[in-house]
């Protein structure tokens, strides 16, 4: 419990202290939002830059290196960029959808964040349904999705808008699903509550994550995989596929429409996965007992960042997949092995009562093959029988 | 108490939602305008400190009936309406009648009723842990049958939406 | 003996689970089905042999369970296990065993074979529950059982016109008596309260049965079952044409089964006949004897010879039982079966051999082809006419012979039986000679080849049997007799040469070798004469040859007067019920149409008019009720929503 | 200052009577459903303000109640969308006053 770690929350209740006692949450609250939006805007912008140099490293190529030192101003320029272009509407478009989708996108996803708990007591609210909360803020951004599909009256767009639907319906389900067995096994469904739940040190000092068990890992592959999809990024991001649909329910966005598009895409990214990073990865917990000496938010920080990079690696390395693969991957292959998870879970939590010699082990292995057995399974019933020898009939 | 306050706010966003959602010509905007009276329903649930309903009614409502509702619409091709369609059926001032005399008694029985202006309890509070208990103990038989019910309702649903069978062609010759 | 009975029940339910097995069969299981009716005949026979093992110091166990009740008494069913029955059982499961394993060889090339081994189960399950049953009752049930299995088997190749007729004659001719033995049941128990036989003193054997005068009908009533059942006069006409069944069932129902269960009828039910009844038994078997020893004479048939014969010799069994007792009628009947089954085995190889060829004028010469056949069947052929010493048939029948010498009541069974011992030497001399010496008559008779192992082998033991059978019931060492009615059995051979014993004995024994001659001097001199055109026999007497080949006539004199009484009367009923009964109906029936045909006027007119009206309204109402439901869904939701208002009203009114 | 309950059920009575009038008069049949769905929901309205404003709020039976008429309504709404396309499919249109072959 040293300083540097409760920085933030002194700095806050300092710079509340200054107003009238009654009006001290509601600034408390604001102060929230604003650290909020400051650092995730920048991480945002740090993020397009990261990312497409990185996407870049990995191609074989430089990426941008002509604004700033290395090009670290890129974010700055394409801001710039951004909000001087003209804003195009078109002529037989409903204007008045055309300009809500990308607000009713952009403000529910800084809505989710408030519930995340980013440090020890660094949460701006503490809903004891916190997780129903960040989904039931989530599910705007499918009727946001729409709004700018339809409202542009073209059909790129509503094809693409509908693809976009199908698929975060589609991968709602094993998102939600995965999170279950999470909630089931610490009693909550408020955010701090499952933080707690995985506070805890054992076997020399190793933390107690979920991710760590074998229902965790599998529910944080399933939970990365379907955040992957919801939020619409490669190999998932066949509503936007350039080569196929223009740019989905992006195309006759421009300007600064289509900027908040960008930053409400990636706040997605960051909830979800500051989503995953407690649920599965012991929140702001270090992972060695010997290293809690770094304050909570930085460890939050550093898993937060992994996973991030981790999406952008999956971006660059994995082709897009096609909407028939896409949507039988989810039914047939996510929903049933979260549904699996869940089994495994339970029974995760009645052999926790064994005492025996290898214990840990037996009970490890027992669960790690309930999940491995159905998980080869389904994933040979989804392979199905190999497609025949492509012909090249004009190549030879 | 800025729960109080926020009353008429809600209100006021669920009840014209609803008016424009039954009143507009555009179907697209009905449903959007539904879905923004079942988010302001939403925020009444949480002003009457039912969180857990409220963030379920905004997960059902908004999440998966408001889309449902879209894509209904863009399937049967709702939403293009030639410019000189009636939107109501004929004779609408009977319905109309009708709904008016259903509202009028209602509000009538209520305002006439005296046991209605009771103060709210100091504090009420549905923690999610207890109705989680209270749905595996007292109401365990309800909840399957709803799970039963939205089982059946999934598979009727995809039965009766399924494409019919393309009929056989008769041989051209 | 408390321990075997417990397990007696097995003895007839284990051929009777194989007949419903094999009855659920499919026709191809054919190894299956044999070996059942054979694994469960063999059980039979080991248990009968155990139980026989414990009869052999006399005594006398039963087992007696209510089978229902009604108002304050009870029908009582049960089984006995003694002696009569011990002997019985074994005798009839270790033929039937010896038949069944024959049937095998036999009936290879049937088709049905399958179901015919359920018959044959059946048959034997019915017999063998017979021969230990404690309650007439019971008894009466195995009875008819074994008649409906023999209806079935007579009628096996039913295919055959002659055997479908001789099936439902079997059948019919065998329920006349049965109807008698019928009557005389009910009569019993209507007099003596029970039909168990014993039962601690209360059965209907034990003696404490009092029947008064009418205890010789009675008696006679129950003679009547075993009259029809053991083909004795006048009801043996169904006998001889039974032979139209497969040769194993021939063998079955007239060696060891079915013929025997009335003769084992009389020796069960002994203590109740009456000395008058006794003597009708003496006087019909001494005539049955005598009438179709001579009818045998005259056959061509094989089996159709062997078939008079059995009559014959039921014929004295009968007699035994009246004139002798239990014992001497028993021993004939075991001895009787042994070789008669030998007999009737044999002739089925010859058949067999002679492709189905059963006119001994076709046959002639298989000494040469068919060896082992012609042995055992010369070995029974002995046996059945008594050469002396060393045949059973001598002992038994010389027992029957004396038992009638002594008789008080006439000496006529004695000269009667003397002659018929006469006839069935000379009968079977005279088949024999033609049908084993001399030359092939025929093609068939060329051809003719011995019959395989599995037909000869049972032949074999049989023929054992039939020679050794005898021995049990010397006059030197009379243990069959005292088995039978209790007692030791001394060893002493000077009972052999008693006077009253040897004159008897020497003059059968005379008289057969005087027979034997005389056939051997008709039929076995010159076989290439063409007497098989016209019998020698014929040739010097063709009126009484006639008569005897006729069969006395009996049957056509059967279908002169009683079936065609019975056809008259069956015409009369008929003209009684078109005529009489019908026209009543019939008056009847035209009250009824006038009735109706009233009814329906005032139907019509007057009740139908109210209702037209009545379904006007309703159909006009529901026209117009039905312009409510236009398929507008929005007029139907606006109904309901005005109904609801109007509810709302109602009830804040009526709240007031 | 408080909110009287009287206020949550006019509140209540009015969005039933805009669905009923909705459900009534529209002649789309999405647009039907659309109202029946908001009577649900004022119904549920009803329920949680008698569940907060009731004697005893710790019995959570209104908020019970609530939550089991979202999922009704979720499942009718599935079964009622699919039944529009059927319809649809079935007679081209989806105007409920062209569709009358339910009738005597």
């Amino acid at each position: 419990m040293n300083g540097l770690d409760q920085v933030f929350v002194w700095l806050g209740h300092w710079l509340a202290s200054w107003f009238p006692v009654p009006a001290q949450p509601l600034v408390l609250a604001v102060l929230a939002m604003a650290g909020i939006i400051t650092v995730f805007g920048t991480c945002f912008a740090l993020t397009t830059i990261v990312e497409r140099k990185t996407l870049g490293r990995m191609q074989n190529r430089y990426g941008p290196n002509r604004v700033g030192p290395c090009g670290l101003l890129q974010p700055i320029a394409d801001a710039v960029k951004m909000l001087i272009k003209e804003d195009i509407v078109p002529f037989s478009a409903d204007k008045t959808l055309h300009y809500l989708a990308p607000l009713v996108l952009t403000v529910p996803i800084w809505l989710a964040f408030a519930v995340l708990p980013f440090g020890r007591n660094m949460s701006a609210v503490d809903l004891n349904a916190g997780i129903l909360f960040f989904f039931a803020i989530g599910s705007a951004s499918e009727l946001a999705v729409f709004m700018a599909g339809w409202s542009s009256q073209n059909k790129y767009s509503l094809v693409g808008a509908m693809r976009a639907i199908a698929q975060m319906i589609s991968y709602e389900v094993p998102l939600v699903l995965s999170t279950v067995p999470v909630l089931m096994l610490a009693g909550s469904l408020s955010l701090n509550d499952i933080v707690a739940a995985q506070g805890t040190f054992t076997y020399g000092g190793l933390a107690r994550w979920n991710a760590f068990t074998p229902w965790g890992l599998a529910g944080l592959l399933l939970f990365l995989i379907a955040a992957t999809a919801e939020s619409n990024r490669s190999p998932f991001d066949l509503p936007e596929g350039e080569s196929e649909i223009i740019a989905g329910y992006l195309t006759e966005y421009s300007g600064f429409k289509y900027a908040l598009f960008f930053l409400g895409e990636y706040l997605g990214l960051f909830a979800v996965t500051g989503l995953a990073v407690t649920l599965f990865l012991g929140g702001w917990h270090a992972p060695f007992q010997w290293l809690e000496w770094a304050p909570s938010w930085f460890w939050f920080g550093v898993k937060f960042g992994a996973l991030i990079f981790l999406f952008i690696w999956v971006r660059a390395t994995l082709p897009r997949l096609r909407l028939d693969q896409l949507l039988n991957f989810s039914w047939r292959f996510l929903v049933p092995l979260s549904l699996i998870n869940l089994l495994v879970a339970a029974v995760w939590w009645r052999t926790g009562a064994w005492k025996f010699a290898a214990e840990a082990p037996a009970r490890w292995l027992l669960c790690a093959a309930l999940i491995a057995l159905p998980f080869h399974w389904l994933g040979r019933a989804l392979r199905g029988p190999l497609p025949p020898p492509r012909k090249y009939t004009y190549a030879e | 108490m800025p729960n109080e306050l926020a009353f008429l706010p809600c209100a006021v966003v669920t009840l014209a939602g609803a008016v424009a959602a039954m009143m507009l010509r555009n179907l697209v905007h009905c449903a959007l305008c539904a879905a923004g009276a079942f988010a302001g329903l939403a925020a009444l649930y949480l002003q009457l400190d039912a969180q857990f309903a409220g963030f379920a009614q905004l997960l059902v409502y908004v999440g998966a009936v408001a889309i449902l509702i879209v894509f209904t619409i863009i399937l049967t091709r709702g939403a293009d309406l030639r410019p000189g369609a009636a939107a109501t059926s004929p004779a609408p001032w009977v319905g109309l009648l009708a709904a008016g005399l259903v509202v009028a008694c209602l509000i009538g029985c209520l305002v006439s009723s005296p046991s209605l202006n009771r103060l709210p309890a100091a504090t009420a509070d549905a923690p999610v842990k207890s109705i989680g208990e209270q749905l595996m103990n007292q109401y365990v038989m309800p909840l399957e049958a709803i799970g039963l019910l939205l089982t059946a309702a999934l598979l009727g649903a995809v039965v009766i939406a399924l494409r019919e069978p393309p009929k056989s062609e008769p041989p051209t010759r | 003996m408390a321990s075997i009975i417990a397990y007696l029940w097995l003895i007839p339910t284990a051929p009777l689970l194989a007949a419903g097995v094999a009855a659920l069969l499919p026709r191809g299981r054919r190894g299956l089905s044999a070996g059942l009716a054979i694994g469960a005949i063999s059980l039979s026979l080991v248990v009968s042999c155990a139980a026989f093992w414990a009869t052999l110091h006399g005594g006398r166990a039963t087992i007696n369970f209510r089978w229902f009740d009604y108002g304050s008494t009870s029908v009582a069913l049960g089984l006995v296990l003694d002696p009569l029955g011990a002997i019985m059982a074994v005798m009839v499961s270790l033929v039937s065993l010896l038949i069944f394993i024959y049937s095998l060889g036999y009936m290879a090339k049937d088709e049905n074979f399958t179901r015919f081994f359920c018959f044959l189960a059946l048959f034997a399950a019915a017999m063998l529950g017979l021969v230990i049953a404690n309650s007439l009752l019971l008894f009466f049930m195995c009875w008819e059982l074994v008649g409906l299995a023999s209806y079935l088997l007579i009628g096996f190749w039913f295919q055959k016109p002659s055997a479908a007729a001789a099936a439902k004659k079997a059948f019919i001719v065998t329920r006349i008596g049965d109807l008698g033995f019928f009557v005389g049941m009910l009569w019993l128990y209507a007099k003596a309260g029970t039909l168990v036989f014993y039962d601690g003193g209360h059965g209907c054997l034990d003696g404490g049965v009092v029947l008064g005068a009418a205890a010789t009908t009675i008696s006679l009533l129950i003679f009547c079952g075993a009259v029809g059942k053991s083909g004795q006069i006048p009801l043996h006409v169904w006998l001889p044409d039974a032979m139209e069944g497969p040769t194993p069932v021939s063998a079955l129902i007239h060696a060891a089964t079915m013929v025997a269960a009335g003769v084992f009828l009389i020796a069960r039910v002994y203590p109740l006949m009456t000395p008058e009844a006794l003597q009708v038994v003496t006087w019909v078997g001494a005539l049955t004897a005598v009438f179709a020893a001579c009818i045998a004479v005259a056959q061509n048939d094989i089996k159709r010879i062997l078939a008079y014969s059995t009559v014959s010799q039921l014929g004295y069994m009968m007699m035994g039982l009246g004139a002798g007792g239990v014992a001497v009628g028993m021993f004939h009947l075991t001895t009787h079966a042994c070789f008669k089954a030998l007999l009737f085995l044999g002739a089925g190889s010859v058949i067999h051999g002679c492709h189905e060829e059963q006119d001994i004028r076709n046959m002639g010469g298989l000494r040469k082809r068919m060896p082992v056949t012609f042995a055992v069947y010369a070995v029974g052929m002995m046996a059945l006419c008594g050469v002396p010493l060393f045949f059973s048939g001598f002992w038994s029948k010389d027992a029957i012979l004396d038992a009638t010498h002594h008789w008080s009541v006439s000496q006529a069974p004695f000269y009667l039986g003397l002659l018929g011992a006469f006839l069935t030497a000379f009968y079977m001399t005279r088949q024999v000679c033609v049908v084993f010496f001399g030359k092939p008559a025929t093609g068939a008779a060329e051809r003719a080849h011995e019959s395989p192992s599995v037909m000869t082998v049972p032949l074999l033991i049989l023929a054992f049997l039939a020679v050794v059978a005898g021995f049990l019931g010397t006059p030197a060492w009379p243990w069959f007799k005292c088995y039978l009615e209790g007692g030791q059995a001394g060893f002493d051979l000077s009972k052999l040469v008693e006077e009253h014993q040897l004159r008897v004995m020497l003059l059968s024994t005379s008289l057969v070798a005087a027979a034997i001659f005389l056939g051997g001097w008709l039929y076995g001199r010159a076989p290439a004469r063409p007497w098989r055109e016209s019998d020698p026999l014929e040739a010097a007497q063709p009126a009484v040859f006639a008569l005897l080949r006729h069969k006395f006539y009996v049957d056509e004199f059967y279908d002169a007067t009683i079936v065609r009484l019975t056809a008259a009367f069956a015409k009369f009923s008929d003209w009684l019920d078109r005529a009489v009964w019908g026209g009543a109906v019939k008056a009847v029936c035209w009250v009824a149409l006038v009735l109706a045909r009233f009814s329906r006027g005032t139907d019509e007119t007057v009740v139908n008019g109210g209702f037209d009206i009545g379904t006007e309204t309703v159909r006009g109402s529901g026209e117009w009720v039905s312009r409510w439901q236009n398929g507008q869904v929005q007029r139907y939701l606006r109904v309901i929503a005005l109904a609801f208002c109007g509810l709302l009203l109602v009830l804040l009114w009526g709240s007031q | 200052m408080t909110t009287p309950l009287v206020h949550y059920l006019i509140l209540a009575a009015l969005l039933f009577g805009v669905g009923l009038a909705g459900a009534l008069t529209r002649r789309n049949a999405v647009l039907v459903l659309l109202g029946v769905e908001l009577m649900l929901n004022a119904a549920n309205l009803n329920f949680i303000a008698f569940w907060r404003f009731g004697p005893h709020p710790e019995n959570l039976t209104g908020v019970m109640v609530a939550l089991f008429v979202i999922a009704i309504g979720a499942a009718e709404a599935a079964i009622g969308l699919a039944l529009v396309i059927a319809l649809y499919r079935h007679c081209r249109t989806a105007q409920l006053d062209r569709v009358a072959s339910l009738k005597g």
